[in-house]
This record gives C-alpha cells, structure tokens and sequence, in this order.
C-alpha cells in the first residue's frame, strides 16, 4: 500500500504510525523531520510545484515499495508556513524483516530531498532567504541508484 | 506553453506563471531561457546564473539542454530543497 | 540523554515518539519491531537476563549517542508473553541531521539482536521452540564494527 | 560461584539457577561446562554441542575459553534472538 499526502495542516504522527503498524508486518522504519529553532530559525515556508509533487511523492514510495517488496510505504510531506518544532515530513517503510524496512526508509528520505519538487524559505530576524540545496543530499540519493 | 516558476526564480522573475508562445528556433530549455531573459530586467537576472536553475517539462526533471518540442508546462527552478 | 527500558507492560509508541521529539532535533529515526503471525505464531515469549540485559541496552544506546553525536537515544524492550501484533522493540535516535539518525537507528536494532541477552520462544498450535539466531544478524551487526 | 542458565539450556539443565564451588583446575568457562556435565543427565544433555552455547561472565559476553578466575556470576545460555 502507498500512502502520499502533500498538506498544510499539522502531521498526526499517531496516526500515521498507527495506519503503518495496521499493514501488519514485523519491521516499521520511520523517519520524522522536524523544523529546527536552533540556529534562530523563527519560521519556515515550504513551496512546492503542485502536481509534480504529489507524482514525485507517488514514485519515491512506489519505487522503494518494489524494490524492498514492503508492506507499504508512506510519505507526508508538509506545505506552507511552519514553526520550529513542528514536523516537516514522515516517512514510514514497513516490512517483513528489519532490514528492508529501514533501507527502504533511508533511501526514501534521501530520494526525496533530491528529486522532490520543495523549496524551503527560514526566516530569521524579520528577514527570509531561500535555503541552498546541499552537494552531501546528492551523494546520499545517489547511495541508493 | 505554460511556463512556471519557483522559490526565487519566481520572485526575480515577478511573476509565478505566464503563458507564452516561442519562435520555432527555440526547441531547447536553454534556448527558451535565452529567449526569455529578453523579456524584462528581472527574467534577465533569474536566468542570469544556469547553474543555479533546474528544470521540468510537463512534471518530469530534465537537464537546460533537453528538447522542449510538445512541452505543455516547462517549470524553471532552483535546486529542490524540501525533506 | 539515553533512556532504557526493559517491561512486560506493552510499549507506548506515541508517548516514547513524544519524548523523543521533545529532545528538540531536526531528525527522529525509529524502528519498531512487531510480532508477526504470518507463520502460524499465536504467542511469543521473551526471556531475558535480568541486570546484563538493561546494562547491554544501556551500552548499544551510549555507545551509538557517542559515535554519531546523539540529542537522544531510546531502546524500549518488551518481555515475557505476547500477542502477534504486539509491539517487541522501539528504538529511536535523535540528532540534528538525518544520516546520523538514520544510521544510529539501524545500528541501535542490528547491535541489540546479537548483544542484548534476550531468547525468543514462540508457540504455534499449542507446542513451544525456541528461536534460532541467524547469521545474518551477525553480518548485520558486524556492520557497525 | 553463582551459575545462570536461560532458554532451552535452562530447561535442559531443569533449574535456572545454581550455586556451585568448583575445584580449583577448573579455571575456564570450558572447564567449568566439564565440570558440570558430570552433575547430572540434564547438565550432560545441555552441555554436549558446545557450538550452541554462549556465556557471560559477571554479565560481560566471554568466549567459552574466557578464564573464570575470581567470577561471581557465570551465566551459560544460546545465542541471543532478541529485537
């Protein structure tokens, strides 16, 4: 089962969890990411590309559901505004085994940081400016090609 | 053809979206961003930079040099930053 | 911070989530591990060695917080009768980058299965086996070496 | 010396624990399984494969030819199949 889902309300984490456990396998990886308030980040912005977004979501899911023959792959990706604190993505692989599950779900997030159609904007002091994409999120996609 | 634009190539740009419609000579990505850095100073400025943009023709990534024959939607944006 | 336990009360996924995100880092990597019932299993049962056990989950949870610069590390184990469906083991790790996290995760689980002193019996159609270990958790932990 | 067995050792032995006084040539893990295969049929059974057992002494994992030199506790058991 894939489960996608591009929002901007708050991520249920109860709830996404419970939904991935429901699929009745032995192993869940999941991966939270969480806005982080620690470098003065006051709030974040989160663009993306409509329609192209929830394809890529779709695909990354799917690919890694075939390749480690899971059980089901989730992915919930926040848009718009954001606090630190708040979560900006779940992603859950669940599995028979430990290993496919927790594979799955690091190539998913790191697939996803690369080939996701999102653009991140901190905000700090009253001023914002766009986030640079990192080389170390290229090498860590491509760990997985 | 649609064009869309994203984080600040849309702001240097000043618009999200515009329909537009090329001469026959322009058939690649990069011919279409020459093409439309004539437009105003801010497509001048946005596409200043290649190296900087990124690029998808009808919802698939594509490099500045693929061919945009039949494109319905050419997206030009920065590198994607999300997770 | 390091938080350990070893209970026979099932294990609180949301509350454990909670504490974890409340360390305050950009990234929370989880595994849980989930009796399956797929093969017939209608009970498992979890011995343990009480005192090595909670020293052995203590060590794997420092250990792992040391070497990839952990905000926090959780190992949550569950002993004595269970139910398929039923939660086994949540692991979680905290930190302020992904890979770290992730990696953490993974170490945290594969270490546990051949270090932490836990036996497996499960009871199908009223008779009792115990588990044999497999190699393959041994090149899964070796891994982290 | 206290004397821990766990899983399928435990059942085989018949008792989860004893209190033992080697002599004083007993001075491995080894030894000490030797030692204790004469006790009874059960410790006999339970010690016969040594391939399938694994032990602790005073709560640290030892090879079976780890010296037992001043140990309080030595646990014997398979190998781990927990998480």
């Amino acid at each position: 089962m894939i489960r996608i889902a591009v929002q901007a309300a708050p991520i249920d984490l109860a709830a996404a969890v419970a939904a991935a456990e429901s699929d009745g396998a032995g192993a869940i990886a999941t991966f939270t990411g969480v806005v982080r308030g620690d470098d003065g980040v006051e709030l974040l912005e989160l663009e993306h590309y409509p329609g192209m977004t929830e394809r890529a979501l779709e695909r990354i899911a799917a690919d890694a559901a075939a390749r480690w023959s899971l059980l089901s792959a989730t992915i919930i990706h926040r848009v718009g505004p954001m606090q630190p604190g708040e979560r900006i993505v779940f992603v859950a692989a669940v599995a028979p085994h430990r290993s496919a599950a927790l594979d799955a779900c690091a190539a998913m997030i790191d697939v996803l940081k690369t080939t996701a159609p999102f653009w991140k904007r901190e905000v700090r002091g009253g001023a914002s400016a766009w986030v640079a994409a990192r080389e170390a999120d290229e090498a860590a996609a491509a760990r997985w090609q | 053809m649609d064009l869309l634009y994203f984080a600040w190539v849309r702001e240097a740009v000043g618009t999200g979206s515009e329909r537009v419609d090329p001469p026959a000579g322009v058939t690649s990505v990069a011919a279409l961003l020459d093409w439309l850095a004539a437009r105003s100073p801010g497509h001048a400025a946005a596409f200043a930079d290649r190296t900087r943009l990124r690029a998808a023709v009808d919802q698939v990534f594509v490099a500045l040099d693929a061919p945009i024959a039949d494109a319905r939607e050419v997206a030009i944006f920065p590198p994607v930053t999300g997770g």
